[in-house]
């Protein structure tokens, strides 16, 4: 045959082609983020600075770590309202180890080797016996925080060791150690994601199980691991979070579930699954965590706020849209 | 030798509400809200452990606003103790800081026919009618903590205004003595929604601007009353008004999660300013009793003395000795900053 | 009528089945057939819509588990629970439903489950290559490998599946109905594809309606009816006549009826219809017509009935229906004012899966009130055209995806029978349907004119455009390029459409 | 040919067939149900008692009622995380009305009305601009809390006429008014989902959105009326709810929204639409009620209730599936 391409030229060409989809849709979400902190910018001079650039992210950083976990779940048409019990429970074990007096490390590590064992769990009930991840999961939130309280009905705060807040205080090459972590996270989950047979597949199961399953691949352990994943990094979120409030508490992250899928579905995964980008999830944690600290920094009344976000909510994601629609239209038409 | 800001605390510390100096610095203040604040009987004979009670051999239901909060677990705590002791079958409903819970839970408590309900509301208006849903059923209730907006059971509550007002008191009286050159900037972290929490914001304000007049209210946020939500909430505050020197937490999570902020942002000592909170559990004592923390000011909502109070009215309410219009005020003492205020108060309050 | 049974006393078979059955609730799939299927060898399975062809395909696929009946690969006893299984015997599948995942690129989907690279990282380098180098064995070389499979066309995901087959390096290779979305000269590559993969030992399973490529293709042929197997003749051994009335059960005489009413007073309109994918587009069709549209996979004959339909928005151009304007970009519109359109892709947009065959059916009579057609009650209603149409079925409140696709379709096809329909507009509406079925349908459209609709009619299948038409239009580009009469040739309809495949000229008037 | 199905007795047969299958789904979760109360009514003799039936039935009432909406949506694929916010909205605007004077009646319409309204918000947006549902109505979360917290800070009391309470705690035929309207609302939606048209294309619309345009059908009309209805039920659920707890209360309904999708799954709703059955969510809002009122009566230790409720709720929809399971399979069978 005459016509057969040159591998490499049209290789590069498509390639190219299809970073730049993800990197439209990606970039149609970053642009709400700019849109949003220009307009927070014009309202405080307080808001754009270095040192509220790093309130943020810190803020943001329990968020967008777990949220990796789970946006890869949700590519493969999963879901998990565990995680913030989970990250609740992990707060308490870490805090309660610490305090009898296991080295830190092995306490943060023991927390997080518990997420591991509670996204076992679901993923094994979930995947195998093909059950409905919300309701499993929403059993696994209600398990998780009592177990939560059973293990310390209230915040521990005598005893800690004084290390505990390295995680969430401490500082690397100028930068506050929460965000050093996310960041870490963020590029493992990306690479893996993007650059691995096993992130492959996970498109693959959530944007055609039987395709996937006709090509021989595993559907039930792979789901398995990415709940296994899920649960680890909700509860080093928990880690995170507790050791940068300074306490192991029962109480934390209720509601933190619903933060943590707004960010995802606002980055561009969809409920539906096989489609979605750990970048994108980054930019939603951040987009919810600039409406929150904007707002209070512009002085808006409590009661507003509410309504305020909820507005700007609406308005991000609609915006989000007719980038996403304007720049493919343009693409196409050229 | 310059004193320590543990010494300045204790040294300038008094019991005694302040008066505004300037009327009108405090007239904006809105007034209790939250239902009574006059009563100033003294708990006296409701906070003694009796030789024998009423509630002997009956079935009690005691609800707590949330099991998961220091202060209720500690109530959960003596209660239990007190079923031991006085020998009464005791059941604990959870309210879970929600008000839909709290309704299906008044209506599990109907079901569940006790003798006798200590019941912590959630919300002074909301609970009336639930009150009265119980009373309707034949149960003898009390409430504890805070105060159903109507007289409809025996009471046991505290003054939701003037108790953190003391605490706003001793806050300026104490930053005068250790920021003598300093404007005071005021940052509240909030719980908006409830209010006897904005009778805490507002009494303390009104104690505070009592004695510093010029003081000026920079922002209050909204903290949810949880460390997490606290903390990034007081993170906020500092960066929008870096020159807050005054923060009053409206909980103790709300000043925890203010602590842990000021440490984040490097600000987290007694030079920086000064914080207050009202509760008095026991990582917060740890704060008032420490030189470079820069909380200061604390008043106690004590778990035993609700307790002991709301145990010994159920007990008179089974007997028929008191009814509607018997109220107990309890709460706030404000905490002296000494190693000795500190450990009795724990011992009592907080038991080991 | 005995057939000749192969006898090949050398070879064992690559895969022989015994005694096989299936039984869904209310259907007996298969009963009791005996199969086989030698090294180098193109085994064709024939047999009207729900005879079980895909049934058998799906138990060697390791899809479905058989009732009954056992069946060995190089004579080892084999029983599949699940794809891998049945990959690992080497067989290997290409469904009659496509398996391509949107959101991987095509090197991806045909690595997938058996990707190159180390440390669990994809090498895409590789990857493409590798793809690269299958595709171009089957000729698709302008497929490239690290596009992405979201915007690939049916014939380009047929493509995929066939280069990941290969990819898996099976003894036994199985295709059901893979020509559907094919053209002309994609049919003789895949075909290519074929004779080299038989040439080098492999055993190929072939599914397919279309008697000229059973007639092209086949080593030997099985015919299937009601889950029975009628028998397997070796090539030459029967007409495909004789194939048919083993399908059938009976002779089908000619399948195009023979018009006798003249093209009346035009009913559908269309001028100056564009938008991004169709140009300027000019139609007249009439009552009692048949219009036929040829042209090349990607010539936008979907698109211009999806836009006179209301379905995709246009830019400028009017749409009339008996004289009165039709409201366009909208299919409520549309159908009030009498068009009907039986979409291309069954699957995707003609069915709704949850739904019984009688939701389906009267999915249109259920809305459109003041437009049905058949008075009295619904379940009458639905009852009349499950009968006209033949639908086999087990019953008209069984979900519909139990149907094979033919039958399927054929309740597609139906929906607009039940409203009263001026204008009906076919895109392909004989894919995947059976010879019985087809003849049915060619009848139905041949009735619908002769009762006063205006049809047009879209098919890739040439014989049954020019067999069924009164005249034909032929598009390229977007554009209609040209017009001829009902009974021009098929090499006249080619040429027309290739011809202009450069140069798209504008034709307002058509003959 | 003798394969196509005869008109009248097949008609007959593939009825039964069809509404079998419902009826093994939906008896699959009646089954756990009544596993559920048998077990309770072990535990303690408080809990089957006609007293204790009816106050399951009443607090489960304002799930029932909200869910009924909610499933429609959910079987056309869409989602609703804003009715809890807009109970409570409908709650202090009941309650405000109330006391300004308006006659009852029209203060409970117009509170639904504002259900209505705040629905077709929803809907405009989602379906007019194919936005996600998560977002669009987590957004309307946010702003019909903040609603509800401006128009009153806290629960209105003072002033409400006497006849507030009747809607809560009347009863008719000795049956308490709110069961009353839970199953007037039920009946109505029982019909809508199985006897109309419109019920049928809802089923189409989340079965295979682009048939269902391609039939005709006005998909954003239909998604829009749907989320209107899902509007008023949730207004609805705040005024029966407000009216039986006797005041407008801003602070309720947070979490409702979890309560009322976890109702509809367990009752064989999915998430991505074309299945449901109303009858099936009734029963899951009252697995749900049952199990939060039990586990109090049983008397389990408040945080080993979270443990159990959470290990019900994955034993419940895992003994729910295998029923099915098993009763399918034998019908296949047979
Ligand atoms: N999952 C299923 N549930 C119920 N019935 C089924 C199912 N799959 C197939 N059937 C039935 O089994 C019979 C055989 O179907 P099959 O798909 O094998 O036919 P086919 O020969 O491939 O038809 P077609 O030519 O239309 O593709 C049909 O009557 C069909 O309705
Ligand atoms: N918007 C689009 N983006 C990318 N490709 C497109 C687009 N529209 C059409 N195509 C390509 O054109 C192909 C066919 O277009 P269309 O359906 O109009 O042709 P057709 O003449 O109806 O051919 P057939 O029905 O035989 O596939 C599609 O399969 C698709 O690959
Ligand atoms: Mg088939
Ligand atoms: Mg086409």
């Amino acid at each position: 045959m005459s016509d057969v391409a040159t591998p490499h030229s049209t290789a590069g060409m498509g390639q190219k082609f299809l970073s730049n989809r993800n990197m439209v849709l990606t970039a149609a979400t970053l642009a709400v983020l700019v849109l949003m902190c220009g307009v927070f910018a014009t309202l405080t001079d307080r808001f754009l600075t270095v040192s509220n650039f790093q309130n943020v992210m810190r803020n943001a950083a329990p968020v967008i770590i777990a949220s990796c976990g789970m946006t890869t779940v949700m590519i493969a048409r999963g879901l998990d309202l565990s995680v913030g019990s989970v990250l609740a429970a992990s707060s308490v074990i870490a805090g309660s180890l610490a305090v009898a007096g296991v080295p830190l490390y092995l306490a943060f590590l023991l927390a997080v080797l518990f997420g591991a064992a509670v996204g076992a769990v679901n993923g094994v009930i979930i995947a195998g016996l093909a059950v409905s991840p919300i309701i499993v999961t929403l059993g696994m939130l209600n398990i998780a925080r009592g177990a939560a309280y059973l293990i310390s009905p209230s915040a521990i705060l005598v005893g800690l060791p004084s290390g505990w807040s390295f995680l969430g205080t401490a500082k690397v090459l100028g930068l506050p150690m929460p965000i050093v972590i996310a960041g870490i996270v963020v590029a493992v989950f990306y690479v893996m994601t993007s650059y691995t047979t096993f992130g492959k597949r996970i498109y693959a199961i959530g944007g055609n199980e039987e395709a996937a399953r006709l090509s021989g691949i595993n559907i039930k352990r792979t789901l398995l691991w990415l709940y296994v994943m899920c649960g680890m990094t909700a509860a080093l979120a928990g880690v995170v979070l507790s050791s940068r409030v300074g306490s192991g508490d029962p109480n934390i992250g209720v509601g933190f579930e619903l933060q943590v899928i707004a960010a995802i579905i606002i980055g561009g995964t969809s409920l539906s699954g096989g489609e979605g980008r750990i970048l994108g999830t980054v930019i939603g944690a951040l987009i919810i965590g600039v409406l929150a600290n904007g707002l209070n920094l512009a002085g808006v009344e409590p009661f507003w706020q509410f309504v305020a976000q909820g507005l700007v909510l609406i308005v991000a994601i609609i915006v989000d849209r007719l980038v996403q629609d304007g720049v493919l239209k343009m693409r196409k038409g050229a | 030798a310059a004193e320590t800001a543990v010494e300045t605390a204790a040294s300038t510390f008094s019991t005694d509400l302040c008066e505004p100096i300037d009327k009108a610095a405090v007239a904006d203040i809105p007034g209790a809200v939250s239902g009574f604040t006059g009563y100033a009987s003294a708990p006296g004979m409701w906070l003694t452990e009796p030789e024998a009670s009423a509630l002997t051999g009956k079935r009690i239901a005691m609800s707590v606003m949330s099991l998961g909060h220091p202060y209720f677990q500690a109530i959960a705590n003596h209660w239990e103790t007190l079923a031991e002791k006085y020998d009464f079958e005791l059941r604990v409903f959870d309210g879970r800081f929600d008000a839909g819970t709290v309704q299906r839970m008044v209506d599990d408590i109907i079901s569940y026919a006790p003798d006798g309900v200590a019941f912590a509301p959630l919300d002074s208006a909301a609970s009336v009618p639930q009150v009265k849903r119980m009373l309707d059923a034949g149960l003898k209730v009390v409430t504890y903590n805070v105060q159903p907006a109507e007289m409809v059971a025996p009471r046991v509550f505290a003054n939701d205004f003037d108790g953190p007002r003391i605490v706003g008191c001793n806050l300026a009286r104490y930053f005068q003595a250790k920021f003598p050159e300093r404007d005071p900037v005021i940052g509240i972290v909030d719980q908006p929604e409830l209010l006897q929490v904005q009778d805490r914001k507002n009494g303390f304000l009104y104690g505070f601007l009592s004695l510093m007049p010029e003081a000026r209210v920079a922002q209050a946020v909204n903290g949810g009353g949880v460390i997490d939500k606290a903390n990034a909430a007081a993170s906020d505050l500092l960066q929008a008004h870096p020159d807050i020197n005054v923060i009053f937490g409206i909980n103790n999570d709300s000043s925890l999660g203010t602590v842990a902020a000021l440490k984040a942002v490097g600000k987290y000592s007694d030079e920086w300013g000064a914080l207050a909170s009202v509760d008095g559990s026991e990582p917060i004592m740890g704060e008032l009793g420490n030189p470079v923390s820069p909380l200061k000011a604390e008043s106690g909502y004590g778990p035993y003395d609700f307790s002991l109070a709301a145990f010994n009215l159920l007990a008179a309410t089974i007997e028929g000795e008191a009814d509607e219009t018997t109220q107990v005020v309890v709460g706030y003492p404000p905490i002296i900053p000494t190693e000795d205020g500190i450990e009795s108060w724990l011992a009592q309050q907080y038991p080991r | 009528m005995q057939h000749s049974e192969p006898v090949d006393p050398g070879l064992s078979p690559l895969l022989r089945a015994t005694g096989l059955g299936k039984s869904f609730p209310g259907v007996q799939a298969l009963s009791g057939v005996n199969f086989d299927l030698f090294a180098g060898e193109v085994h064709c399975l024939i047999g009207e819509n729900g005879a079980g062809k895909s049934t058998l395909v799906k138990i060697l696929a390791g899809v479905q588990e058989a009732d009954a009946g056992t069946f060995e690969v190089n004579g080892k006893a084999m029983s599949f629970a699940n794809p891998q299984d049945s990959q690992a015997a080497g067989v290997a599948c290409i469904f009659q439903e496509l398996a391509v995942v949107d959101g991987l690129s095509v090197s991806e989907n045909i690595l997938l489950g058996d990707e190159p690279g180390r440390f669990g990282f994809f090498d895409s380098k590789a990857a493409d290559v590798l793809a690269q180098d299958l595709l171009d064995s089957i000729g698709f070389s302008e497929l490239r490998a690290d596009q992405p499979a979201r915007d690939l066309s049916a014939a380009q995901r047929q493509a995929v599946m066939i280069a990941k087959a290969l990819r898996q390096n099976a003894r036994v290779i199985i295709m059901d109905e893979p020509t559907s979305p094919l053209e002309e000269a994609e049919v003789r590559k895949l075909f290519k594809v074929i004779d080299r993969l038989r040439a080098a030992g492999k055993g190929i399973i072939y599914v397919s309606h279309k008697m000229r490529e059973i007639d092209e293709l086949g080593d030997r042929i099985t015919v299937f009816k009601d889950g029975h197997r009628v028998g397997t003749v070796t090539r030459g051994a029967a007409t495909p006549e004789d194939l048919v009335r083993m399908m059938v059960g009976r002779k089908l005489d000619t399948l195009f009826p023979a018009r006798d009413s003249q093209p009346g007073a035009p009913t559908l309109e269309v001028r100056g219809l564009s938008n991004p994918h169709i140009r300027n587009i000019d139609l007249t069709v009439r009552r009692n017509e048949i219009l036929g549209i040829a042209g090349l996979v990607g010539s936008g004959r979907t698109e211009m009935l999806r836009a006179i339909f209301g379905a995709d928005r246009v830019s400028s151009g009017t749409v009339t229906v008996e004289n009165a304007p039709v409201p366009l970009n909208s299919i409520p519109a549309a159908i009030e004012a009498g068009i009907a359109m039986v979409p291309e892709e069954r699957r995707s947009a003609g069915i709704v899966p949850v739904l019984s065959v009688a939701d389906n059916t009267a999915i249109i009579w259920d809305q459109y009130v003041n437009r049905r057609a058949h008075d009295g009650p619904r379940s009458d209603a639905i009852q009349k055209i499950i009968e006209m149409l033949g639908v086999r079925t087990a019953s008209v409140t069984q979900s519909i995806s139990a149907l094979s696709g033919g039958n399927q379709q054929k309740v597609v096809v139906g929906k607009w029978l039940l409203s009263q329909t001026r204008v009906l507009l076919l895109d392909e509406p004989t894919r995947g349907v059976d010879v019985g079925a087809k003849k049915e349908i060619y009848q139905i459209i041949h009735d619908l004119a002769e009762q006063g609709l205006a049809v047009v009619f879209v098919s890739s299948e040439l014989p049954e455009l020019l067999g069924l038409a009164d005249r034909i239009v032929v598009m390229n580009g977007g554009e209609i390029v040209g017009g001829l009469s009902g009974d021009a040739t098929e090499e006249q309809v080619i040429e027309l459409s290739m011809l202009h495949a450069a140069t798209p000229i504008l034709t307002g008037e058509h003959p």
